[in-house]
C-alpha cells in the first residue's frame, strides 16, 4: 500500500498561469505554536487515522492528518444508509464509528507518528467527564501534534443538547478537555454554524483554554427518499458537507476572525481546490482541512497544497501566513473612479 | 509493489451498449496488474466542477495488462442515476479519474474443486476473471446467470466459455429457465458436487445464496453492495455487520474489508441495522 | 410579452414513469384558508414582480407569485457586485432595491390582479413603525391573496441586529405587521435558518398572529474574489440559496413540523425539480416556492408543478395535500428483516 | 406576437474555432425571427445536473430565419470559467436550453446618416447584424476593430463587406495600427461626420467613447456588459446607475432596460457604487 500515484482529479488554477515566474512560495506554516509542512491537512471523519490514505499521498508530507473523531469507548456508529449525496454535497450521519481510544492510542496514534505524520487528534464526548478523560489519555500520549475537540454531540447530561450550540456548555467541555493536556499541546475547539451568535462561541471557547478554533463543522440537514417516502438516513438528520457549504464555512471564519483576529483559525468546509484554500486563508484561516472532497479525490490534501502554491506565487505572496485574513483590508476604490 | 490501488486518469477507449448495459474499456496503465477478481473501481463522474461529488464503484469484469494502447480495465454498469448517466454519455478519447483495483478479492480455493458461480445482472461481471483463475487451478467451473429478463442479462455467451456448465435464468421467462438463480441453485450444488459458491448480485439473492449454501455444507463468497461514499476506506458510509473470527459482530466497511465477504459471515438479515450484541452497539447517539 | 414558451430545461423524473396508470392528480391545495391552483409558487426576490415571467409561464396557472419583498420608500439597493455564483448554488446581497410599497400598490399589484394571479405580497421593514405602516397599507389594499413577513432584516432601533434571529423581536415584527392586515388575508412569516433554535422563533412568531411560516430565506455566506482579494459582494457577506441549501431548508421544514404539525409551512430552499418539491411536502411543507432555480429556468414553478404531479401520481398520492408529512410516518422495516 | 423571448431546448449545429474565440451556431427556430441587432441570448450550463446554475449571457452574432434546420442563432464566444469552457466543450446535436432574444437592441436612426460602430474584442460580434439594418436604411457605416491583439480581433474580414471603411487596432501593434480603438475615434468621428456611434466591448472603453461622443456631439449607443444571473429582469443583479429622461439617477437593469444605453445616460465613473442622489440610495443598508 506504498504505490506512488498519478496526478489526479480537479484543477482549477486557470488564472494563475505565469507563477512560473512569482517568488518562490515556502508553503510551511506555524499553527498555535506547531510548524505544518503545509497549510492542509485533512479533515476529522474524512481521513479515518491517515493509514487509507497512503496509497494516493505521503502522509509525512501533507500539512497534518486529523483523526477521525474518537470516543471512550468503542462505537458501531450508526445503522445505514449513513450518507447521502446532494448537490455539490453530502449528508453523513455516522455516528461516530470507532474503535475507542484505547485502541486509537495503541494502534492509530503509532502508526501516524511512525509514518512521519503529523497527528491532530480528534476526540468526541457525550459527557464533561468523557471530555476529560479523553484530554488525559491523549495528553499523556507521546507523538500528538495537536488536539481537536468536536464539541458537536449531544450532550446526555442535558437532555442531549449539542454542546456546541450553547457558549456556556461549548466552553465546559473545552475546558475539561484540556485540563488533561499539556500546555504545549494546542488544543482547537471545532464549531458548529447553527448558532445564532457564533462569535459568542468562540469567545467562550478561548476563555475556556483553546489555543485555536476550527471552523466550521457539518450544518444539519435533511434529505427524504422519493421511493420510501422517508428520511434517507437511518439517522434522520444528518451533517451537510462539501462546497455546497463553503460560502457558510468561509463566512464563519471571516466574522471570527474580525472579532478575534489574533485567534487562530483553520478553515474547513468545502475546499476543492487551492484557490478555495487560498480563500480561506484570505478570510483568516491560518490553515485549511479537505474533507468531503477526499472522497472525490483522496490525494485532495496533496493536490490542494500544490495547488495553493501556485495561487500564492501568481499573486507575489511568498508564504501562506502572508495571506491569512488580507481580505480584511480596506477594499481598493472601485474601478471607474479616479480620483 | 503491484499491490495497493492506483489513482489516475484513465481514458475511454470504448463504450458500447450491451443489452440493458454500457460496456465500458478505459486505458489505466498499472490497474490491470493489480487487479484479481472481485475487485472493483471507484470512478469520479461529472467532471472538474461536478455537483456529484460521489465516486462510483464499478466491479471490474476484465483487466488486460499490455496491449496497443496500454493496461486496459473493462466495466459493464446499468444507467441509474446522474453518475451513471454522465459515464453513458462519454466518448473516446474522455479522461474519466480512476482509482482502483479497490477491496479484497473473491478468495480461491487451494484444491481443485468444483465450483458454482453465480451472477445477478450485472453482477456477472466480474465472474468471468474469476472463472478463469478458477480453471487455472484445475477447478471445475459451473455457471448461474439470472435476471429479470433477458435484456438483463450480461455475458451469457461468454459463460459459454468460461464455464463447463451454465444455467440462464430469467425471472420473467423471456430466456431460459424461468424463475430466480437461487432456484436452480441446489440442484447444481449437488449435482457438481460443488465445494464453494460464487456469488455477485443484489443483496437479496446473496443472503438466499449464503443461506443455501450452508444448508449443502458449501463455501460461500459473496460480492455485496453496500452504498459507498469514497471505497477507500476513510468514510465509514459502507458498513455490514460480520461475525469476525472472534465471533464478535462488528460494523465493517465492504469497500475494504469486502466487497467479498464469507457468506456464513454476514449478518444478512440484520443489514440495515446495528444488531444488538455488535461491538459498541447503540446508545444515545451522538451526530457526526 | 406574451409567447408561450417551448417545453424547458431541467427534468429529473426517471423512477416516475408509469405515472400514466397513476390515480389523476389534482394539484390545487388550501394554504391557511387561500385556494392556489398548485403548491408551486415563485420566491420573493426571485421573480420581480411577476411580470417578467410572462414569456416563459402563465401567472394565472402557478400557485402563486410572491413578489420582491418591498420597503416603505424607494431604495436603490446594494452597490454591484450583487452576486456570485457557488457551486450548486448563489449568493446575493441586492439590498432590496424596489420602489416603495407606494408605486408597488399602484403599479404592481394590480397587473398580477389584473393578470388573474394570486399575489402573495412580501413585506420588509428596518423597525417596527415600517412593519406596521406595511402592513395597513397592504392590508388595505384589494387583491392580496397573502402577505409574507420577511423578517430578515436588520432591525435599526436594535444595533442593526436582524429580526429574525431574535424570537422576541421577530414576534414583534410579525404582530406589528399583522396588526393592518385583514383577518381573512393569511399572514406567513419568513425565517431565516441562522438560529441555534429554529422552533422557538416558530413558536413566537405563531403567538404573535401570524397564520404560517415561509422556511426558509438564504444563509449568510461571503465569498473572496482571488484576484482582488476582497470580498466579491459590496455588501461583504450575501445569502446563499439554490439547491446547495437544500437539505438544510428540508431539514428546517420537518424540525418544525415535528414540532407544530398544524401550522402551515411553505417550503423554500433549492427547489429544482418536481421530486425536490415532493420532499418538501413528505417533510411537511403545504406548498413549496422556487427562488434561484427561476434563474436557471424562467418556466420552473410551472415546470415543477408538472413533474410533482406525475410524482405524485406515481406513488398513488391523489393530491398535494396526501402527500403533506408523510415522512414523519414510522418507518417500514428495514428490508431484511422478514418477520 | 413575434416580440418578447422564447425559452427553448436549442440544438447545436456548428462550433468553430476562431482565433481565441468560438463560434457556436445553435437550431434555435423561432428566435431569429424576433432578433433586433444588440439583442442577446442567455443560456444554461453544465446539463441537468449543473453545479452551475446561472445562465450565460452573449451577444447574438447572428440570427437566421430559416434554413434546412429551421432557424438559427449564432454567438461567439472567450472561454473564460466554467460555463464557457462546458459551452466550448459542446458537440453538434447536443442540446442547450436558450431563452432570446433578451434586452433592447440598439436603436437605429430615422434619417440616413453617417455611423461609426466600434467593437472591443468579440464586442463586434453584434456589430454586423446592425451594419446591416443601417445600409438597409440608407447610413454608411465605418467600423473600428480594437484588441489586446491579433487573435482577439473578431470579424476583420466581415467587417470589410460590412462597412464603407475598416479600421483595425491593435494594442500590442500585431495587426493594423497600435493603440486602442478609442485612440482613433476622434479622428474618425471627425472625417465620416459621423451622427451616431454604436460601440460594444469592456466598460473602460464604453466609459470612453460616451464621452468622446459627447465631445463630439454625436450620439452614443453602448452594449453593456454587466454581470447578469437571471438575464429577464427578476434578479436585480445586473444594475447600473441610469439618468432617465426626468433627471432622476435610477439603479436599471441592463439585461430588461439595457444592454445597449444611451452613452449619455449611464453614469460611468460611478457603475459599481450607489451614486449620491440616486432614487432610494443608501441609508443603513438591509441584508436581502
Ligand atoms: C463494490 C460495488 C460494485 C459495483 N459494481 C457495479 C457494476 O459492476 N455495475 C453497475 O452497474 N453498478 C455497480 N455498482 C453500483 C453502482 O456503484 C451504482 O449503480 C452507481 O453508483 C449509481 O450511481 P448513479 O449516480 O447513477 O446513481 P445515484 O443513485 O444518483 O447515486 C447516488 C449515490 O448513491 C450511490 N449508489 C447508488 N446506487 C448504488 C448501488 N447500487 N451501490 C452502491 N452505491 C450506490 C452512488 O455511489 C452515489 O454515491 C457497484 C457498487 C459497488 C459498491
Ligand atoms: C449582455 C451580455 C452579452 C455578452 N456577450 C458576450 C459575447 O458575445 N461573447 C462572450 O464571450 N461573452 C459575452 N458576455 C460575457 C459572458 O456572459 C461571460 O463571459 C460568461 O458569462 C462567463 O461565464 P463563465 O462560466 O465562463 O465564467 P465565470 O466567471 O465562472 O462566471 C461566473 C458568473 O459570473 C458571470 N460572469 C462572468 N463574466 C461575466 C461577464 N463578462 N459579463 C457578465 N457576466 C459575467 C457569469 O454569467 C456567471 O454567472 C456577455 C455578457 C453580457 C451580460
Ligand atoms: C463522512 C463524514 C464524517 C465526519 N466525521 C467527523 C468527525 O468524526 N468529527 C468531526 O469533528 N467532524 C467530522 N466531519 C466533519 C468534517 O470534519 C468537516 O468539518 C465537514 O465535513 C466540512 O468540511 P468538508 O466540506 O470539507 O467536508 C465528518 C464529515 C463527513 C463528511
Ligand atoms: C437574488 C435573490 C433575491 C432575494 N430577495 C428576497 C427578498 O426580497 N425577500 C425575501 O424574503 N427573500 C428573498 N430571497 C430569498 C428567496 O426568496 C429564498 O428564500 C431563498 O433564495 C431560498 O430559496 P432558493 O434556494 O429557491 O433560492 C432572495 C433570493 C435571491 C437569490
Ligand atoms: S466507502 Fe468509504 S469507508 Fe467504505
Ligand atoms: S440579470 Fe437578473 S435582473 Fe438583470
Amino acid at each position: 500500500m506504498t504505490v506512488t500515484s498519478q496526478p489526479a482529479a480537479v484543477v482549477d488554477s486557470s488564472s494563475d498561469v505565469g507563477a512560473a515566474s512569482g517568488p518562490v512560495v515556502d508553503l510551511a506554516i506555524e499553527l498555535a505554536g506547531v510548524r505544518l509542512p503545509t497549510p492542509v491537512m485533512t479533515a476529522s471523519g474524512c481521513a479515518a487515522a491517515g493509514r487509507e490514505l497512503a496509497p494516493f499521498l505521503d502522509v509525512a508530507a501533507i500539512g497534518a492528518v486529523v483523526t477521525k473523531s474518537v470516543r471512550l469507548d468503542p462505537r458501531s456508529g450508526r445503522a445505514t444508509p449513513r450518507m447521502v449525496e446532494t448537490p455539490s454535497g453530502m449528508l453523513n450521519s455516522i455516528g461516530l464509528q470507532g474503535p475507542g481510544i484505547d485502541a486509537f492510542l495503541a494502534t492509530d496514534l503509532p502508526w501516524l507518528v511512525s509514518h512521519g505524520a503529523r497527528a491532530v487528534v480528534s476526540i468526541a464526548g457525550g459527557s464533561l467527564g468523557e471530555y476529560a478523560e479523553l484530554g488525559r489519555r491523549v495528553g499523556s500520549s507521546p507523538g500528538v501534534a495537536a488536539v481537536e475537540v468536536n464539541i458537536s454531540c449531544p450532550n446526555v447530561e442535558n437532555r442531549g443538547l449539542v454542546f456546541a450550540c450553547d457558549p456556556f456548555q461549548a466552553a465546559r467541555a473545552v475546558s475539561a478537555a484540556r485540563r488533561g493536556i499539556p500546555r504545549d499541546v494546542p488544543v482547537l475547539a471545532k464549531l458548529s454554524p447553527d448558532v445564532t451568535d457564533l462569535v459568542s462561541i468562540a469567545d467562550s471557547v478561548m476563555e475556556a483554554g483553546a489555543t485555536g478554533l476550527t471552523l466550521i463543522n457539518t450544518t444539519l440537514g435533511l434529505a427524504i427518499d422519493h421511493d420510501t417516502m422517508r428520511p434517507v438516513l437511518a439517522g434522520t438528520t444528518g451533517g451537510l458537507s462539501g462546497p455546497a457549504i463553503r460560502p457558510l464555512a468561509v463566512r464563519c471564519v471571516w466574522q471570527v476572525h474580525q472579532a478575534m483576529p489574533d485567534v487562530p483559525i483553520v478553515g474547513v468546509g468545502g475546499v476543492r481546490t487551492g484557490r478555495d484554500a487560498f480563500e480561506f486563508l484570505l478570510a483568516g484561516a491560518t490553515a485549511v482541512q479537505v474533507g468531503t472532497v477526499v472522497f472525490h479525490d483522496p490525494s485532495a490534501p496533496h493536490r490542494v497544497a500544490n495547488e495553493l502554491q501556485v495561487a500564492l506565487a501568481a499573486r507575489g505572496l511568498r508564504s501562506p501566513a502572508e495571506a491569512v485574513g488580507l481580505a480584511h483590508q480596506p477594499r481598493p476604490r472601485p474601478e471607474g473612479t479616479d480620483d | 509493489m503491484s499491490t495497493g490501488p492506483l489513482q489516475l486518469r484513465g481514458r475511454v477507449l470504448k463504450l458500447d451498449r450491451v443489452g440493458d448495459y454500457q460496456h465500458l474499456t478505459l486505458v489505466a496503465p498499472g490497474v490491470a496488474e493489480r487487479t484479481r477478481p472481485g475487485a472493483f473501481v471507484a470512478l469520479a463522474v461529472g467532471g472538474d466542477h461536478s455537483a456529484t461529488l460521489l465516486r462510483r464503484a464499478f466491479s471490474i469484469y476484465r483487466a488486460k495488462a499490455s496491449g496497443v494502447y496500454g493496461g486496459t480495465v473493462e466495466i459493464v454498469f446499468a444507467v441509474h442515476g446522474p453518475g451513471t448517466a454522465w459515464l453513458a454519455d462519454r466518448r473516446p478519447h474522455d479522461e474519466i479519474d480512476v482509482i482502483g483495483p479497490l477491496g479484497r478479492p473473491f478468495a480461491l480455493p487451494k484444491e481443485p474443486v468444483p465450483c458454482v458461480l453465480v451472477g445477478g445482472g450485472y453482477g456477472s461481471a466480474p465472474l468471468f476473471g474469476l472463472a478463469d483463475r478458477l480453471r487455472e487451478r484445475g477447478c471445475s467451473v459451473h455457471m448461474v446467470l439470472g435476471a429479470a429478463s433477458e435484456s438483463r442479462l450480461f455475458g451469457t455467451v461468454q459463460a459459454k466459455r468460461s464455464a463447463q456448465s451454465v444455467v440462464v435464468t430469467t425471472e420473467d421467462g423471456s430466456v431460459g429457465t424461468p424463475g430466480r438463480a437461487t432456484d436452480v441453485l441446489p440442484d447444481l450444488l449437488a449435482r457438481t458436487n460443488a465445494a464453494v459458491v460464487y456469488a455477485c448480485g443484489p443483496m437479496g439473492m446473496l443472503s438466499a445464496i449464503a443461506a443455501l449454501a450452508e444448508q449443502h455444507g458449501v463455501w460461500s463468497q459473496c460480492a455485496v453492495e453496500e452504498q459507498m461514499a469514497c471505497g477507500v476506506g476513510v468514510c465509514m458510509t459502507c458498513v455490514l455487520p460480520v461475525r469476525g473470527d472472534d465471533g464478535v459482530v462488528r460494523m465493517v466497511r465492504s469497500c475494504v474489508e469486502g466487497p467479498v465477504f464469507r457468506g456464513d459471515r454476514v449478518l444478512w438479515a440484520d443489514a440495515g441495522t446495528i444488531p444488538a450484541g455488535t461491538l459498541g452497539a447503540p446508545r444515545v447517539g451522538g451526530h457526526a
